[in-house]
């Protein structure tokens, strides 16, 4: 098809065709051309039908404010619902259908909802569909969410990449108008760090859309220079295409850059677009002004549109929205319109102007009246207007641009606590209330209507930033323009319309604030969430002021009186893909690796997520079908030889200092002051409220310096108290605090040969027989000839244990080096699936147990809290609550058939009572299958458990069905009495 | 005037001439038996129950701006009652039973949809809490169910289960759970209340209490001095404030926790979902916009509006289960004010000064408990004694260490 | 939201953490007669005003001072930052 | 002396380099680290030694790029000290007799990785990654900032394209693999 409708001029060039397809037809549109443009070109005004009544829906206007021509653009995975086509930017190639439909777009069955639009009113859901109540979720529901919604995803993984990325300036200029311009040279051209952002794609905003010149060149040209010019300054970033979503606090504006959109894939590599987060001191908001429309009846109708909007089309599209067109206005600016047109050789059915003393014209004819309904199934073709006189007349046209006044676009002074004042001579709101800090507006966004009037502010506002910044302004020369003062009639609705469009994409009618108001939903909040009007996915941007008046004009108040809802971020919808960046698939959260990963890899071990970690979950060996078979090798080889595991991940913090000890008192309720150097000790950790926090061990090297380990879940919220204690409570205790949890490589080798491997490793001047480095000694010693090591007899097995650990760098060596010499000994790599065996058979408590919520007595470790000193915790410990009779105690759990599971979660009840909360007595935290035992074991809690050992009791599962009889028992398993250890 | 579908088409055939104010703007009266603080659902529900189940007469409810512009018209709309701990879960079952019924009960249509929710599990030692939950919930008379990670991806075809950092491990569900049409339960409450002869009266903003002897005898307000017998408070996130007005020092923060909804889009959510390795979760309404959420800012605050590093980390969790979200779009972002607690568990509790009433912190976590903290709060009102499933919900049980701690987190509220 | 630290000048918040209320530093004396109320009350009850408010920041990607921001919690206004060991120092507390 | 081998951060035997058309990233495993940090009331004494040991005592967020140790600040009476990888196995020690008393040592080697960035597109990259105000960092800036999720130290070389970048070591296949992504979308 040709581009009927297509004029010469513009910024569109007509040697660079593109094609494109919307709903399966192929159409030409030329670059520069909005996906809108280059339909309204090719004679096209149906994109759409709205989403309650699904009525047909054309353009309304020609920018990101737009509410009725959403596309679903591309297909298959870069699928894009709601796609504005007045903001896509033109492509070869490109493809876009139309949504929300059934059927083809002329003919939607949905649009019957058309017909029962007098049932379907504001709020008519709430006050029906309850009978009988089970068809809720069976079938209303369903009909409703099925017919709701806009466009579809294609539910496919996002195929592109987002980046994020940081700036800083003295000076942000949100929009690249008039206004923008001026600002941005202004302190450009003063050498303030500048950005000046703006969501066209070509920048100048109105300039692009208007015939008046600016000195001798035109508006677009002007703007050209100055952009050619900003750009060659090196400290002025300009930056199209980017859509400043939201002020945040303190200066903080975030940015979305549409890096690819007008691509039909990104190149290789790059993002589809970056999130940008602009730290600026100052900002000059330049975000110019949206016209609104007027409601009369069926003005929703294809080819009905913003006087504006048909103005850009024309002048900077280089497209006829239509042959014939027409105007209905309240103001002069509606006029601009016509003589544009009109210069363009299109035929003006009239001008119809609500106001007796409009502008005359010799071009055309300016008709005293309203519009009070329109004809055109699928588009316009008649607008009947009733003239000041009473008479009626029929005005032939394809296009009807409307114009009701401009409003400035205050919705970025509002993302703090802006709240908009009125202002009787644009009847507009302008921004008021406490601005975001740092931001001036400056140009239409302010009030300053004409092209001068713009101009000069934008040079202003950055004039007086600079000198707020310090920096000497340069005056910068502005041509001479268009000042023409505005002129207006406030005019909302025409009297007696009733399915008169308000909000046009949800479908919100005049009709509906009238009833909203006649059932008391009367403040502008409650307006906008009994209707809907404003949260389509425009957010009210064309379609608030007209409720906010007609709501105003019921309740007899003035318009400022009714107030305004708030904007809210972003300023227009932006992806969910932008926010979150880089960060999905694997790259959601960073990987640590361990020292021995590499190696572990090479064995074949299985991984798992331990927080950021990637630890060895254990090592299969060929033939082992099952993890179990894997794990119980392990743990048995461990017992019975020597098993060697990576334990770096346990958060290591080096406490050093003359009031080392003392500071370590503090953050454990043990005491720690006599600890001899060359000892380790066992150590809890209480949070103020007396509830266990941490547990781990800390190592005495010397007086002054200890090492603490933490489990690998706490490391970094221990280090935050530590340094807390340090800081803020005890700021003069001579303790120095740093992690080198990443610093050491520390594997843990167990079982009855670990001495003897181990033996194979330190240098001959260690000494380790169990006499010269007894359990839970610790030294600073050398291994393979001269390699510095730190050396713990720790055991979390219950085995004759030791930690040995060596420079990070270092780990991937000593790891090769253990499994070498270990060879005699069969030296068996696990995992942390045979640690967690070997702990629970050991009883000792880990992160299922000290949850949060439990306290030393329940651990069993009542006796820790050392009475003689303050700790923390220590005092809110002794409450009451923490100290009753029937607390939880730790005990262990086997089934009384051998052959029963235990399953974590499960909870415990008397063996002959009543199955229910009241009853529970308990429940378990972690479970295992003994390899050692041959049977199932577990670690609880149970109300009094220190006093039930031996008792039978039943353990329940109704989530898995699961019920069997236990037998509470110690929680220490194996060598209860801790000889292995001491071995 | 009961509503109905016949009402509907009754109304649509006479020109809509027939409805009348959902419920009447009355001057304030000089006392009442009972003032309400505060306009949104909690203040509404006990309204509601107050007249209609505890049949207290002269009943008012003082909201300072519009009622239901709180909480109840910011947040996500979930309900559940899928809680571990015996303080906790029986008031959350009593609540989704009484959501169940809401509807018919009310006479307004609130969209009560029980699709379902879900928490994902990504590691065993999860799968071992969520397991004693789930048993916690059943032993307790709610439902859960424990799926697989098979049984998850064929309600959600779309989730992340092949390149996900933290694996999908299966999930507990609870079938009863769901959402709400959030707007319509503070109308429908306030309508049911009007009913009933409860004042509302917005735009009425209480500035002092008037208490001598230990005794409380009224608000003083913008509107002038209202006395009353009883007092109870309902202010969610503005109870510091409120409080304070009485010299009470409160165990609660104020904290900005943010929500999201994208545009509409034709549906693909049927019911909401959590992620356990991030800060996200997610439902569709009905209207098809993603409504979404995740972790508080973090810190005090009573403004209602939070920051961009929120966002992006909600974003990040959202893209790393649903990566095909990416191309929706965010339409709007907002922030409500959380009374956080210090055990992440509320108080509905009677004060040191008699005849004035608290209800409060209730965390993120207070719409689902709308019913049942209307139904306790007005039992409390009533017969001065705590309703026997918010027993636990006492201001006494820090001082005496019986906090209920369901996330295990302490005297922290940021990180509840 | 920006914080003005005080050695390292402004820095995005999202490298601290927060903590709360920076009377946190007023600790208790576990030796006085009424401890138990004092951390009681210590623990758990805030003033937790709209408007002005002390509170504690760690810097936890940056340089691992724990910091006293004054902030407005209306406006989210920042008025002063102080290192958290100076004003635990002269709020007497030693060791 | 022992025959053990380290390896790399990235798990090579080598140092990785990638080099793009602006930019090129190279993986530094040249360096041995150790912190050093003031023992209370000994920070005068503290201060003359590393005057002594860098020329200068780095302030807070500065570094002084010095041979053949260097050191910038880490926090409050808190520096982080670098020297040639061969000093691996003595730095720390070294240090300790140095500051005897006047301060408290630890070993920080094995907790970082280092990548050299370099290049015309340098700060482009930089403001891709980082919070950090690259475009009025001057040469000698240290700041530790958050880069994808990690905390890292960023620091300002004398060359006007160098950044040296310290990460967690633990970490570092995932910053290189940032590094890398970024990199290749400012191609």
């Amino acid at each position: 098809m040709s581009q009927v409708n297509r004029l010469n001029g513009g910024q569109v060039n007509a040697d660079q065709p593109l094609k494109f397809k919307f709903d399966g037809k192929s159409f030409t549109g030329q670059q520069g051309d909005t996906l809108a443009s280059a339909l309204l070109a090719n004679g096209v005004r149906l994109m759409g039908r709205s989403f309650k009544y699904h009525r047909p829906r054309g353009v309304l206007t020609a920018g990101s404010e737009e509410p009725n021509a959403l596309v679903e653009l591309r297909t298959g995975a870069r699928q894009e619902p709601n796609t504005r086509a007045t903001t896509i930017e033109l492509f070869d190639g490109l493809t876009a259908k139309s949504q929300n439909r059934l059927g083809p777009l002329q003919f939607d069955l949905l649009a019957i909802n058309d017909r029962f639009s007098n049932f379907l009113t504001a709020g008519f859901y709430y006050k029906t569909f309850m009978w009988p109540a089970a068809f809720w979720e069976k079938i209303y529901e369903p009909i409703i969410r099925h017919a709701a919604g806009l466009g579809s995803l294609s539910l496919q993984e996002d195929p592109d990449v987002y980046d994020k990325g940081f700036l800083h300036c003295d000076l942000l200029v949100i929009g690249a108008g008039p206004a923008g311009l001026a600002a941005a040279l202004t302190a450009g051209r003063s050498g303030a760090q500048v950005i000046l952002a703006d969501e066209d794609f070509r920048m100048g905003g109105r300039l692009n859309s208007e015939t008046f010149v600016l000195g001798d060149q035109s508006g677009a040209d002007w703007a050209d220079s100055v952009i050619a010019e900003l750009a060659s300054l090196s400290n002025v970033r300009v930056m199209p295409r980017t859509t400043i979503i939201g002020a945040f606090d303190h200066g903080i504006y975030g940015a979305v850059e549409r890096i690819s959109d007008h691509k039909i894939v990104p190149d290789a590599g790059k993002p589809r677009q970056i999130l940008w987060r602009i730290y600026t001191k100052r900002t000059v908001l330049a975000a110019g002004a949206i016209e609104r429309p007027i409601a009369f009846e069926n003005n929703d109708r294809p080819g009905i549109m913003l006087a504006s909007a048909i103005r850009t089309y024309a002048n900077r599209f280089a497209v006829a929205a239509d042959q014939r067109i027409a105007i209905f206005t309240n103001n002069d600016d509606g006029h601009r319109t016509a003589q544009d047109l009109h210069a363009k050789g299109i035929k003006i059915s009239a001008v119809v102007d609500v106001r007796p003393d409009a502008p005359r014209s010799m071009d055309y004819e300016v008709l005293n009246g309203e519009v009070v309904d329109t004809k055109g199934r699928l588009g316009l073709t008649f607008a009947e207007v009733r003239l000041a006189d009473g008479t009626m007349r029929a005005l032939e046209c394809g296009a009807l641009g409307v114009s009701g006044g401009w409003n400035p676009n205050v919705h970025m002074t509002c993302h703090q606590r802006g709240r908009p004042t009125w202002n009787d001579a644009l009847a507009a709101f302008v921004p008021g209330g406490v601005l975001p800090p740092g931001m001036t507006v400056a140009g239409a966004a302010n009030g300053d209507m004409s092209t001068a009037g713009a101009l000069k502010g934008g040079a202003a506002a950055a004039s007086s930033v600079l000198k707020d910044l310090g920096l000497t302004a340069k005056t910068i020369k502005l041509p001479q323009t268009e000042d023409t003062p505005v002129a207006i009639k406030p005019f909302w609705y025409v009297e007696g319309c009733s399915r008169a469009w308000l909000d046009q994409q949800n479908d919100v009618t005049v009709k509906d604030v009238k009833l909203s108001h006649q059932e008391g939903f009367r403040s502008v909040e409650h307006l906008k969430r009994y209707t809907t009007l404003g949260m389509a996915t425009d957010q009210g941007k064309t379609s608030n002021m007209g409720g906010l008046a007609i709501m105003a004009e019921l309740a007899g108040k003035t318009i400022p009186e009714v107030g305004t809802t708030i904007f809210r971020p972003p300023y227009t919808p932006t992806s969910i893909g932008v926010l979150a960046g880089r960060h999905r698939g694997q790259e959601f959260h960073p990987k640590r690796l361990t020292p021995s990963h590499k190696w572990a890899q090479e064995q074949g071990a299985v991984f798992v997520e331990v927080g950021n970690w990637l630890r060895a979950q254990w090592f299969p060996r060929a033939g082992e079908t099952t993890w179990r078979e894997s794990v119980d090798r392990e743990v048995l080889a461990t017992r019975k030889s020597v098993g060697v595991c990576d334990v770096t991940t346990l958060g290591k913090v080096d406490v050093q200092g003359a009031d080392a000890a003392a500071f370590l008192n503090k953050i454990y309720c043990n005491a720690f002051a006599k600890l001899e150097v060359g000892k380790t000790r066992y150590g809890l950790m209480l949070r103020e409220d007396g509830i266990a926090k941490d547990d781990g061990t800390a190592a005495r090297l010397a007086e002054d310096h200890f090492v603490v380990t933490t489990t690998t879940a706490n490391a970094l919220p221990v280090y935050r108290h530590m340094e807390f204690v340090r800081q803020c409570l005890f700021p003069d205790m001579d303790v120095q605090l740093i992690s080198t949890t990443e610093a050491w490589a520390q594997y843990a080798i167990a079982g009855p040969n670990s001495r003897a491997l181990l033996q194979k490793i330190v240098d001959p001047d260690t000494e380790i027989s169990n006499e010269a480095f007894p359990f839970m000694g610790c030294a600073n010693i050398t291994v393979c000839g001269g390699l510095r090591a730190r050396l713990f007899r720790i055991s979390f097995s219950g085995e004759l244990a030791y930690e040995i650990a060596v420079p990070t760098a270092y780990g991937d060596a000593l790891i090769r080096k253990i499994m070498e010499v270990g060879t005699e000994f069969d030296v068996t790599p696990y995992g942390t699936e045979a640690l967690g065996v070997m702990r629970i058979e050991k009883g000792h408590a880990a992160g299922n147990e000290l949850n949060g919520t439990t306290t030393a007595q329940n651990l069993g470790m009542g006796r820790m809290v050392s009475k003689t000193k303050d700790s923390i915790g220590s005092k809110l410990s002794e409450r009451e609550g923490l100290n009753a009779a029937g607390d939880l105690r730790q005990v262990g759990i086997k089934p009384v058939n051998p052959a029963d599971a235990v399953p974590a979660g499960a909870h415990l009840m008397n063996a002959d009572g009543p199955v229910d909360a009241a009853h529970d007595q308990g429940y378990v935290t972690s479970a295992c299958f003994s390899p050692n035992l041959g049977h199932a074991i577990a670690l609880g809690f149970l109300k009094n458990g220190d006093t039930r050992l031996g008792e039978v009791m039943r353990i329940v599962s109704p989530l898995n069905d699961y019920a069997t009889t236990v037998e509470i028992v110690s929680a220490h398993f194996i060598d209860p009495q801790g000889e292995r250890l001491r071995a | 005037m009961r509503y109905s579908g016949f009402k509907v088409i009754k109304e649509a055939l006479m020109g809509h001439k027939g409805w009348t104010p959902a419920w009447r703007d009355p001057e304030p009266q000089p006392h009442y038996d009972i003032v309400i603080i505060g306009g949104g659902g909690h203040g509404l529900a006990t309204a509601y129950y107050l007249a209609k189940e505890f049949k207290q007469k002269r009943i008012a409810v003082l909201e300072k701006g519009w009622i239901g512009g709180g909480n109840v018209g910011r947040n996500t709309t979930i309900i559940r009652s899928n809680y571990l701990l015996d303080g906790n879960e029986p008031f959350y079952e009593f609540s989704l039973k009484l959501w169940e019924g809401l509807e018919q009960d009310f006479n307004y249509n609130a969209m009560i949809s029980q699709r379902g929710i879900l928490n994902l599990i990504h590691t065993d030692a999860q799968r071992d809490a969520f397991t004693r939950r789930g048993n916690a919930m059943i032993l307790n008379g709610a439902d859960a169910e424990m799926l697989t990670t098979a049984q998850i991806k064929k309600r959600y075809p779309f989730l992340n289960t092949e390149d996900s950092r933290f694996p999908i491990k299966g999930g507990l569900a609870q079938h009863r759970g769901g959402t709400v049409r959030h707007d319509a339960v503070a109308w429908g409450y306030a309508r049911g209340a009007d009913s009933r002869g409860v004042d509302i009266i917005q735009n009425c903003e209480v500035t002092g209490f008037k208490i001598e002897n230990g005794k409380c005898l009224g608000v003083e307000t913008s509107r002038g001095f209202i006395g009353a017998t009883k007092v109870g408070c309902a202010v969610a996130g503005s109870s510091s404030r409120l409080m304070s007005k009485a010299n009470m020092r409160l165990p609660m923060e104020s904290h900005v926790l943010q929500a999201f909804v994208s545009e509409g889009l034709k549906p693909v959510m049927p019911g909401v979902v959590t992620f356990g390795a991030g800060h996200f979760y997610c439902s569709q309404s009905d209207k098809g916009g993603l409504v979404f959420g995740g972790d508080i800012d973090g810190y005090n605050s009573y403004a209602q509006r939070g920051n961009l590093p929120v966002v992006e980390d909600v974003c990040e969790g959202g893209m790393a289960i649903f990566p095909a979200f990416g191309r929706a779009r965010m339409l709007r972002m907002w922030g409500g004010i959380m009374d956080m607690s210090m055990d992440g568990s509320p108080i509905i509790d009677r004060t040191h000064i008699d005849g004035l009433y608290f209800n409060g912190g209730w965390c993120y976590g207070g719409f689902k408990a709308t019913p049942a903290s209307g139904f306790c709060f007005a039992h409390l009102l009533t017969h001065d004694a705590p309703h026997p499933t918010a027993k636990a919900y006492r201001f006494n049980r820090f001082e005496k260490g019986l906090v209920i701690d369901e996330k295990g987190m302490g005297n922290q509220p940021n990180l509840h | 939201m920006i914080i003005n630290h005080p050695l390292l000048g402004p820095r995005d918040s999202a490298e601290f953490t927060y903590l709360g209320d920076a009377k946190l530093i007023d600790r208790p004396d576990a030796a006085s007669e009424n401890a138990a109320q004092e951390f009681y009350e210590y623990a758990y009850l805030r003033d937790n005003p709209a408007g002005w408010h002390k509170e504690l920041w760690f810097h936890e990607a940056g340089d691992r001072s724990w910091l006293v921001v004054t902030r407005n919690t209306l406006t989210h206004e920042i008025s002063k930052v102080e290192l958290a060991r100076d004003v635990a120092r002269s709020r007497g507390r030693s060791k | 002396m022992h025959n053990l081998k380290t390896i790399t951060a990235l798990g090579g035997t080598e140092a990785r380099v990638d080099a793009f058309a602006h930019i090129t990233i190279v993986e530094n495993d040249g360096v041995s680290l150790a912190s050093v940090a003031a023992r209370l009331g000994k920070e005068k004494k503290c201060h003359t030694i590393l005057k002594k040991l860098l020329g200068a005592v780095p302030e807070a967020g500065r570094a002084e790029l010095h041979d053949p140790e260097a050191g910038f600040w880490m926090g409050p009476d808190q520096w982080m000290i670098g020297a040639p990888r061969a000093t691996y196995e003595l730095l720390a020690d070294d240090l300790k007799a140095k500051f005897g008393d006047a301060a408290s040592v630890t070993e920080q080697t094995g907790a970082w990785v280092c990548f050299d960035i370099t290049g015309p597109a340098m700060p482009d990259f930089c403001e891709r990654i980082c919070p950090v105000p690259i475009r009025r960092m001057v040469a000698g800036d240290a700041r530790r900032t958050v880069i994808h999720h990690l905390g890292c130290f960023v620091i300002r070389r004398e060359a006007d394209d160098h950044i040296r970048i310290l990460g967690p070591r633990a970490s570092a296949k995932t910053l290189h693999h940032a590094l890398l992504t970024t990199a290749q979308a400012m191609a």
